[in-house]
């Protein structure tokens, strides 16, 4: 299940981040979003290195922490979506489409004209459909 | 609807259209930099207002000519044209005529969708703001030019959380048509 | 992984023995390790030690043996590799084989032990027959016999030749192939009997099945076989999991820790493996699924620690082994295709797994603390670690992985071996001592390394912080801040605010530990100031940021915010204070003894506490002008923050100005304390509203007026927030605004800080302020041109027209005439250098009480102060001593007010300039000439002028004759000029007297105008002979005509300076000298002043001698057609001395009128010199009648008169 | 004199001229093709025609023999109301009128056996003076203009009428 | 199928965007109101960058970019492509329309010409006249343009040139 | 059957000398036709100075939204004009028509004076019956 989504600017400050967990550990999450930054770098600086297909908006896996999957979205105006999840093995292809749904989402809070690009986003119908998403996927609280 | 007036939709599919998107962002786009200019939103809901004035007077003779409408002293059925013409050919979307009062002077037209607002939230900075003010501008420009003077203002606003958008519409007065040239004859 | 035995660490590799023939051992042991597969040889000097080989005899298994009290044998790898060879190769000596019997029979007895001992362990034997020279004969029969006795089969006996190198080295070689096969021979068959056990399963217990299939892969390994040996490690680790799932029922520590161990030991040895076939990404996941599995297995509470401790070391270990295989293996590709999710970059970074390492650390000190307490809490008194105890007692474990046995307790293993409590009483001290922080930031060091490697710096600061709090909980705190405050930097600029939150919380925690009471409030202003109440979703329950990674801050929020802000108003005001790091201190607080002025500049973290943004609404202004200036601050502080004063400073210190709070009653200590009070004169307005609101502009609209020009900037602001604490904030223009940093990301509208948008486009912090206008009017006047000589006056006039004039200097020097230079009037050095030296000069009137009328003018003059619209005058004079034009300035530079405060300030105010130039030109006056004539009708001769003729015609004048000297006086100038006296000023009374000619003695003034002429005649009478008299000079002494307001001068000259041109000017003019001479011969023409027309008449030339000797004289007269006379044309006579001869002739004029005579010219043959008197003595005027003329008249001979003026 | 520019090239020789009013009377737009004779200024000319169309109106508001009650003659109409008209001939020439709900009245005038106009009058409303005025960006509404791609559409249509 | 509306209401809002910001609120800082009416253009540009390219791969160089801009770009937004793309390879590229919808209704009046002045010369001071008028409303496509790119990250700056009505071009130059 | 609303006869200074109506709905009182021939015969007049060419007589005939107008003028300058149902047929020729009947029956009739309203029984009877036989309805009577 998906513990933490992310939308993080072209300047990589944070544009949304929002977790999904109830226990106090939010921090966590902050932390390991930021570090997800540095792989994102690397994937876009050596795409061929690190075998993903040339300029695709999907990154894939980014890393493993001890207890969570990192995977990484990076749009055509460098906007980073980040998904942290528990899951162990996850098809890409599911992935990939949570990403797309997830950016749609963006694109349109982007177009709110009370939003001003690059800054965070607190449209609720966002955080709305975001967590949708994220239900959708099967994310439930951890008991 | 006045009579050989062209229905709506038929109008809305003859003339050129674009994709809504530029429209709707450009407006917002200009609403935003109005509240950064003036940050009063009151004086923003003026300058709407002021600008939706200016294109109604332009915009009312593309309308007569489109939609083919030769006489309009009617107020009752002006009101149905605005609605069931007018928003259909300029937003593609139709509204609904209620709440006249008895003398026929005043009613409401109401929207429950306009291209306006799509992507719109009002962070609650704006409170008070009428995003959509501009359509009473118009609405009150064109009026005006087939010479209704009248009083246009907003009173629902699904952006402020109500169910509908409801524009109050009040005749003040008709204006005959009379010689101008005082001097002569 | 270094804590690992070396036989674990590195592949094994078979071992060997030799026996006999000690002194070749070392040659042989040497060649065999540098086989391509080397073999470690144990030598064994003499057949004598032959025991030392170790292993036990094998017996058959059966299954009734109970099952082992452990996995794997401690020592067992230890002995495969030292004790227990594969093969035993026995050195001969020939001699041994083939000399007398006795010695054979000791071979054969040797042999025979031999089998002995490596009987039941397989061993494999080799015989070597050395032989150390060629002489000896081979002696086959013996051979085979000896072969017999050591049943081996011949290729494993063989000869060995030391006597030719060449030889040495083939049988080397030779010794070591044959040692190399049968090694893995015997490994090979151990490896089978192992497997077939196995296979047969003839065993109790999956624990042996474990061990044996560990055997088997390490004999594998011996044989280098490394695909079998990974196989069988890996059903090893797999039956071992076996074993544990067995029995998952709740184990003593000291098994899981066994369990964990041999784990551990296999997983090394696989991963090990995969890393050296370079398969890096298959070891990353067997590493995976290994801690997966393992990560479950914690056990009893009690040894929580302990599994964090393994597990933290199955990291590190693995980080390690991955180091190693990428320092040699080519560059990891990932993403090799293979089941399961795929391996990241990152985790082939030894970095990631040290960074876990380290989680792991952290965890094992948790546990270990809280089991620590607990352990503390149950421990009986007195209670000894007896696993401490001495050497001798405690004997090695016997088995991987398991406690050290207590000897003295009894001789088997379950004796000896420590209870549950004695262990972890045992591992609970070991623990204790174990320094868990520096275990865990070593880690994150060298985690930190390998992460830079791939600049990921993100990582790198997240490993600082964590370092940090690995600091912080060992309360080193001055390490720990230095941490944090780097990391914040970056998180700073990543404006990744929540954690910014959290560093800082640390931050101010260590400040206050640290006791560093301005830190402190830095960190406490920037933590309440950040962004952080919505960092989250708008769905309240996640407004704040928490998790043990928050630190001492506590979960950061819009609460905890407005916590920190209060505490920290409340101190800057004075009125709370810190609380105490520790007990029984007291807090830090700001007092008078210790303010607090905290800067805060256009870069400084703490912009978003407080931002100051000014526009003045105009770019340019004249000085003393009014104009408006917009004032805009703005705080992120979660809660309004009332100001005392706000001090706004400007470039121009006399524009700065305090708003106060009128609510604020300054202490009366203020001015006396030492701090930041430049300034009690400045102006204070007061504003009853000082309250900032949370991120909303402030705006003041002031009005300021700029009195000095040049740029006026406005430069901070600095804002009390308590009697003694302030903080000062430089201001930046509104344009350059583009949200504040942090800040910028946050939604809602950012309105400008002025709300007129073309002044926040277009607003400046800075202001020109104009050079004030000279409002000064210099003027300059002077008549005409001037006259060379003359004290030309000129008269400056300055009026003040609006501005005073103070410390006026005024400076006059002459310049080239126009074009006046356009450089700086300081570049041109006053009175004109510029101009030929003394071409012109400038005077000043000198004082009443000066001895001179005049003084050359030095410096500038001082100009009185002026108040506006008064003048003051004063004038110069020019003296030319050469007809010249010249351009005359004057710079008056000055200033409009007294200058002190500025002064103090260091920028004097501008002294304003005005110039102004005036072309001046001057003439000649008089020009001057003279000439000398000799007497009327009386010649002389002078030879010393003819004989200079040919030479530059000098002068010469007859000895003691009265010559006539004129002096013509014309006035070339174009002004009317009196000429008061023309004199000659004689040189030298002896030598030549010089007298005024004509009756009237001096000439009064004469007034010439222009290009009118005066002659003045005097008589020269040479008293001395000399080839140069100096006669004397001319004294002319002239003055300008008086022109009161005469039209051709331009300026009217003022009546005030015209006694400028008053007094004569007088002019000597050098007379060149002369040569006087006494004439050898005068001649004296004599003829009546007229005659008539027709009447004849007697005229003669006296021709005198002055010598003392004969002269001869020829003489020659020409005729004129107005004369008709006798007598002759020519001749020559000769004159005695010191006489006279008179020639004389009689003329009968034919013409009238003026009529020339008949000119004679003489030459003295002696001198032979010639000389006529001029044609202009010689011409007499014809009457055509007498009639009406007196005739008597005609009597007297005239002789010409001098004196009479000759007005040509 | 009143010749406009580019007026008479190559358009229709039944053309003679247009007048455009808004309802306050001012001539947005005196176009001709033909007119050898005006015998007035243009000011008059044009003041003359309004005047003229708006006695029309009256004429024939009030003369309407079908409509039910009229206000005595001149009486002040609303917009649109009341019975009006669309052309007048007579020998030498006819005059086509139209009047827009926003009070524009567009006047053709052609030679005296022009046909009906009223749908070309309606056209050039709708698809010249709209598209090229009205949504002229330079144009301030209400205003005479004399906006070049007006009048090339303008000629180009006239010439297509008979 | 996405939603549409008339034409006439972009153009309206375009024409009364500009007489706003030129004629209403800042008559006397031209450039003042040319910095907001770009900024408006500015915002819909990044805003339509980030709608337009939401299912496309990123791009690999600026000039991708801004082969985009006058391809899939100028064809949503102005129903054509751009006719003619310039570029210096020095970070300078010029996009030429020479149908720019938005300027197609431009037209000035008529010279008035028959009285003298003749019409080349009259047309050469029309033509100035257009570009000095078209000049205002072109602020806004140039804010659309740097908009977009500064949003794929080309930071640059974006000028236009009318030449003769209803063509004109934008030059793009790109910073750093 | 086309019909004809009323008949207006105008003389040479814009007076009215007769009016008939024939059944328009809403009928002019005598006011009104008064005001409307004086208009009528001013905005004849104007139509002449507006005309592009030379030789304008004026208007001769008006198409309003609900009738059509034909008017005659004589080369004395009396007017006679009808309005018809729009589109009638033929009403010129009625007017030359109704102008004879008017010279036949007003003119000849000695007790006419010039210029002055018209009231003539014959002429009205013939008038009719001209304008039957032109096969004209007329509302009412």
């Amino acid at each position: 299940m998906i513990v933490c989504v992310a939308v993080v600017g072209q300047q990589n400050n944070p544009l949304y981040i929002q977790s999904f967990t109830n226990g106090d550990d939010t921090l966590k999450f902050h932390y390991i979003v930021h570090c997800s930054l540095d792989v994102i770098d690397e994937k876009v600086s050596n795409p061929k290195k690190l075998g993903v297909s040339l300029n695709e908006t999907f990154l894939g896996l980014l890393y493993p922490t001890e207890d969570y999957k990192v995977f990484g979205y990076l749009s055509n105006t460098k906007i980073k979506f980040i998904l942290v999840t528990t899951d162990q093995d996850l098809r890409d292809a599911d992935v990939r489409n949570i990403f797309r749904r997830f950016h749609a989402a963006y694109v349109d809070a982007a177009s709110n004209p009370f939003h001003v690009p690059g800054k965070r986003i607190t449209s609720p119908a966002f955080a709305e459909r975001v967590s949708s998403i994220v239900k959708s996927f099967g994310a439930a609280p951890v008991p | 609807m006045p009579p050989n007036s062209r229905p709506g939709d038929a109008v809305f599919a003859s003339v050129d259209r674009v994709n809504a998107e530029l429209f709707t962002l450009t407006y917002g786009a200009i609403v935003r930099q109005l509240l950064t200019d003036f940050e009063e939103v009151d004086e923003v809901n003026k300058q709407l207002d002021t600008m939706g004035y200016n294109i109604g007077i332009r915009l009312i003779d593309d309308f007569l000519a489109k939609a083919n409408i030769t006489r309009c002293s009617d107020f009752r059925e002006t009101a149905e044209t605005i609605v069931k013409v007018g928003f259909k050919m300029f937003l593609g979307v139709t509204g609904t005529v209620a709440n006249w009062n008895t003398d026929n002077t005043e009613c409401s037209l109401i929207l429950d969708d306009n291209p306006l607002v799509d992507f719109v939230e009002l962070p609650e900075t704006c409170q008070g703001l009428y995003y959509c003010n501009i359509l009473c501008g118009v609405i009150r420009g064109a009026l005006e030019m087939v010479s209704m003077r009248t009083e246009v203002k907003f009173v629902k606003d699904v952006l402020r959380g109500d169910d509908v958008f409801e524009i109050r519409l009040k005749l003040l007065e008709q204006v005959p048509e009379e010689y101008p040239y005082k001097d002569d004859e | 992984m270094d804590q690992y035995p070396e036989e674990l660490r590195t592949p094994p590799m078979p071992l060997v023995a030799l026996v006999g023939m000690p002194e070749l051992h070392s040659a042989i042991s040497l060649s065999l390790h540098t086989e391509q597969l080397p073999l470690n040889t144990l030598a064994i000097p003499d057949i004598s030690k032959i025991s030392i080989i170790g292993g036990k005899e094998k017996k058959p298994v059966d299954a009734r043996m109970p099952p082992p009290v452990g996995i794997l044998k401690a020592d067992w790898l230890a002995k495969h590799r030292t004790r227990s060879p594969a093969v035993l190769a026995v050195l001969l000596s020939c001699e041994q084989v083939y000399g007398d019997p006795a010695q054979w029979l000791q071979v054969c007895s040797n042999i025979d032990m031999i089998k002995g001992v490596i009987r039941g362990r397989n061993i494999k034997l080799v015989l070597a027959v050395v032989q150390p020279s060629v002489v000896g004969e081979m002696n086959e029969d013996r051979l085979t016999a000896l072969r017999k006795r050591a049943e081996i089969d011949a290729k494993n006996c063989l000869t060995f030749i030391t006597h030719d190198p060449g030889e040495l080295k083939r049988s080397l070689l030779r010794l070591g192939n044959v040692m190399g096969e049968l090694a893995s021979m015997y490994y090979r068959d151990e490896g089978r009997r192992v497997k077939l056990r196995i296979e047969k399963r003839a065993y109790s217990s999956t624990e042996l099945s474990v061990r044996y299939n560990f055997k088997v892969a390490v004999y594998a390994e011996f044989r280098r076989d490394w695909v079998t040996a990974l196989k069988f490690y890996e059903t090893a680790y797999s039956l071992l999991q076996e074993v544990i799932t067995a029995h998952m029922d709740l184990q003593p520590v000291q098994r899981i820790v066994e369990l964990k161990a041999v784990a551990e030991q296999l997983h090394f040895k696989i991963s090990t493996l995969l890393l050296h076939s370079g398969k890096e990404s298959e070891a990353v996941k067997w590493f995976r699924q290994h801690i997966v599995w393992y990560k479950r297995l914690v056990g009893p509470p009690e040894g929580a620690f302990l599994h964090w401790a393994w597990v933290c070391k199955q990291f590190q270990v693995f980080a390690e082994l991955l180091d190693n295989s990428l320092a040699t293996a080519s560059p990891v590709t990932a993403g090799t295709p293979s089941p399961g999710p795929p391996v990241t970059d990152r985790e082939l970074q030894p970095g990631y797994y040290l960074q876990i390492a380290a989680s792991y650390m952290v965890l094992r000190r948790r546990c270990f603390e809280s089991a620590f307490a607990t352990f503390e809490a149950f421990e009986e008194e007195g209670a000894v670690d007896v696993l401490a105890g001495p050497r001798e007692e405690i004997g090695p474990p016997l088995y991987v992985g398991q406690a050290p046995r207590l000897l003295k307790r009894g001789s088997t293993v379950d004796l000896q071996s420590p209870t549950e409590a004695e262990f972890m009483r045992h591992v609970i001290a070991v623990e204790k001592n174990f320094a868990h922080t520096n275990a865990a930031i070593d880690l994150l060091t060298r985690a930190h390394e390998h992460f830079k490697k791939i600049q990921a710096f993100r990582m790198i600061y997240q490993l600082g912080s964590e370092m940090g709090r690995e600091y912080f909980n060992a309360r080193e705190y001055e390490k720990a801040k230095r941490l944090f405050d780097s990391v914040a930097e970056m998180y700073r600029k990543e404006s990744w605010v929540s954690i910014l939150g959290a560093t800082l919380g640390y931050l101010r925690e260590c400040a206050r530990q640290l006791g560093l009471l301005q830190e402190y409030i830095e960190y406490a202003l920037e933590l309440a100031s950040l962004p952080i109440p919505a960092t989250f979703g708008p769905d309240g329950q996640h407004t704040v940021i928490s998790g043990p990674e928050v630190g001492p801050a506590g979960p950061l929020g819009q609460f905890q915010r407005e916590q920190v802000h209060r505490e920290v108003i409340g101190l800057l005001q004075g009125a709370t204070s810190v609380l105490p790091a520790r007990e029984g201190e007291t807090g830090m607080a700001v007092t008078a003894e210790q303010p607090v002025a905290l800067e805060i500049d256009l870069v400084s973290p703490l912009r978003i506490c407080l931002s100051a943004y000014v526009a003045f609404h105009e770019q340019i202004v004249k000085p003393g002008v009014k104009t408006t200036l917009t004032l805009s601050l703005l705080t992120h502080l979660p809660l309004s923050l009332r100001l005392l004063e706000l001090e706004v400073h400007f470039s121009q210190p006399q524009c700065s100005f305090i708003l106060r709070s009128s609510g604020y009653a300054v202490p009366e200590n203020r001015l006396s304390n030492g701090q930041g009070e430049p300034s009690e004169s400045i102006p204070i307005r007061n504003d009853d509203d000082l309250e900032l609101q949370p991120s909303k502009w402030k705006r003041f609209t002031v009005d300021i007026l700029p009195e000095q020009s040049g740029k006026l900037e406005c430069l901070a602001v600095v804002a009390r927030v308590g009697p003694v604490a302030t903080i000062r904030c430089q201001v930046e223009g509104p344009a350059t605004q583009n949200g504040i940093f942090l800040w910028m990301y946050e939604p809602g509208l950012d309105t400008s800080p002025v709300k007129d948008s073309s002044l926040a486009y277009f607003g400046q912090k800075i202001l020109q302020v104009e050079e004030a206008e000279p409002l000064v009017h210099v003027e300059l006047s002077a008549s005409g041109p001037a006259l060379v000589g003359e004290t030309f006056p000129v008269r400056i006039l300055v009026t003040s027209k609006g501005h005073p004039v103070i410390g006026g200097e005024l400076d006059v020097y002459l310049g080239a005439p126009n074009p006046a230079p356009a450089a700086t009037p300081r570049s041109t050095s006053p009175v004109a250098s510029s101009t030929g030296p003394g071409s012109a000069e400038i005077l000043r009137a000198g004082a009443e009480r000066d001895s001179k009328p005049y003084l050359k003018f030095v410096g500038p003059l001082q100009v009185p102060p002026l108040d506006p619209d008064e003048e003051w005058t004063t004038t110069v004079y020019v003296r030319w001593s050469e007809p010249k034009a010249v351009n005359l300035m004057v710079l008056l530079g000055y200033q409009t007010k007294e200058n002190l405060i500025s002064d103090l300030a260091g920028s004097p105010s501008p002294r304003l300039r005005v110039q102004k130039s005036l072309c001046l030109l001057s003439e000649e006056s008089l020009d001057i000439s003279y000439q000398y004539v000799a007497p009327f009708r009386r010649d002389s001769l002078l030879a010393g002028g003819l004989a200079s003729e040919q030479t530059k015609p000098t002068i010469a004048l007859p000895l003691d004759e009265a010559s006539i000297f004129v002096v013509t006086v014309k006035n070339s100038s174009s002004l009317k000029v009196n000429l008061h006296s023309i004199d000659v000023v004689e040189r030298d009374v002896e030598v030549c007297s010089v007298r005024k000619a004509g009756t009237r003695g001096d000439i009064g003034s004469v007034r010439l105008s222009p290009d009118e002429v005066f002659t003045q005649l005097f008589h020269v009478r040479p008293l001395v002979a000399s080839s140069a008299v100096d006669i004397g000079a001319i004294e002319i002494s002239w003055s300008r005509e008086q022109t009161v307001g005469n039209a051709n001068s331009s300026p009217d000259i003022p009546v005030g300076i015209s006694q400028g041109f008053a007094d004569p000017i007088t002019r000597h003019f050098n007379l060149s000298p002369v040569l006087v001479e006494s004439p050898p011969l005068t001649v004296t023409f004599d003829c009546p002043p007229y005659a008539f027309l027709g009447l004849p008449f007697m005229c003669s030339m006296n021709i005198q001698n002055t010598t003392t000797s004969l002269q001869e004289v020829s003489f020659s007269v020409f005729d004129t057609q107005s004369f008709i006379f006798s007598g002759a044309h020519s001749d020559t006579l000769s004159i005695l001395p010191k006489s006279t001869y008179a020639l004389s002739y009689k003329l009968v004029p034919i013409a009238a009128g003026m009529q020339q005579l008949p000119q004679v010219r003489f030459t003295s043959t002696r001198y032979n010199a010639g000389f006529q008197p001029s044609s202009l003595s010689t011409q007499l005027f014809i009457y055509p009648s007498s009639h009406g003329v007196d005739p008597q008249k005609m009597k007297q001979p005239a002789l010409g008169n001098p004196g009479i003026p000759l007005v040509s | 004199m009143l010749q406009a520019p580019g007026g008479a090239v190559g358009s229709s020789t039944r053309m003679r001229c247009m007048y455009m009013f808004n309802r306050q009377g001012v001539c947005l737009h005196y176009h001709v093709w033909l007119r050898p004779v005006s015998v007035l200024s243009r000011q008059e000319d044009q003041k003359l025609m309004f005047g003229l169309l708006f006695s029309l109106k009256l004429f024939t508001a009030k003369m309407d023999p079908v409509g039910g009650s009229k206000g005595q003659l001149g009486a002040a109409q609303l917009q649109g109301q009341g019975c009006s008209f669309h052309s007048f001939q007579t020998n030498t020439y006819k005059l086509s009128f139209m009047e827009t709900p926003t009070g524009l009245k567009i006047v053709l005038v052609t030679d005296s056996k022009m046909s009906d106009l009223r749908e070309a009058l309606k056209y050039i409303y709708s698809n010249i003076y709209v598209e090229y005025v009205v949504k002229n960006p330079l144009y301030t509404p209400d205003t005479p203009f004399k906006c070049e791609l007006f009048n090339q559409n303008l000629d180009n249509y006239v010439k297509t009428l008979s | 199928m996405a939603r549409e509306v008339a034409e006439s209401c972009i153009d309206s809002i375009n024409l009364e965007l500009v007489h706003t910001y030129a004629t209403r609120l800042h008559p006397t800082k031209p450039e003042l109101a040319a910095r907001r009416i770009e900024a408006i253009g500015f915002q819909v540009g990044l805003q339509l960058a980030e709608r337009y390219t939401k299912e496309r791969p990123r791009f690999g160089d600026h000039l991708e970019a801004i082969k985009f801009i006058c391809k899939d770009f100028w064809a949503e937004v102005f129903k054509k492509q751009i006719d003619n793309l310039k570029t210096n390879h020095r970070g300078v590229f010029v996009l030429q329309d020479n149908r720019f919808r938005w300027l197609t209704r431009f037209s000035l009046d008529a010279p008035t010409s028959g009285n003298g002045t003749s019409s080349s010369e009259a047309n050469q001071a029309n033509s100035a006249r257009a570009s000095q008028a078209a000049g205002q409303y072109l602020y806004f496509p140039c804010g659309l343009i740097r908009g977009a790119l500064t949003n794929f990250g080309v930071p640059c700056a974006v000028s236009a040139e009318v030449s003769a009505l209803p063509a004109c071009s934008f030059i793009v130059r790109i910073k750093g | 059957m086309a019909s004809i609303y009323n008949l207006f006869v105008i003389n040479k200074s814009g007076g009215l000398i007769f009016y008939k109506d024939y059944g328009s709905t809403g009928r002019l009182d005598t006011n009104d036709s008064l005001r409307l021939a004086s208009l009528w015969h001013s905005m004849h007049a104007i139509s002449i100075q507006l005309s592009p060419t030379p030789g304008c007589t004026g208007m001769e005939v008006l198409e309003a939204d609900t009738f059509d107008l034909h008017c005659f003028q004589s080369l004395t300058g009396t007017k006679l004009f009808v309005a018809s149902e729009p589109g009638a047929p033929g009403i010129t020729a009625l007017l030359k028509t109704i102008y004879e009947l008017y010279a036949d029956y007003v003119l000849k009739n000695p007790f006419y004076e010039v210029e002055m309203p018209i009231r003539c029984e014959l002429f009205e009877y013939n008038l009719l019956q001209a304008i039957r036989r032109e096969k004209y309805s007329v509302g009412g009577r």
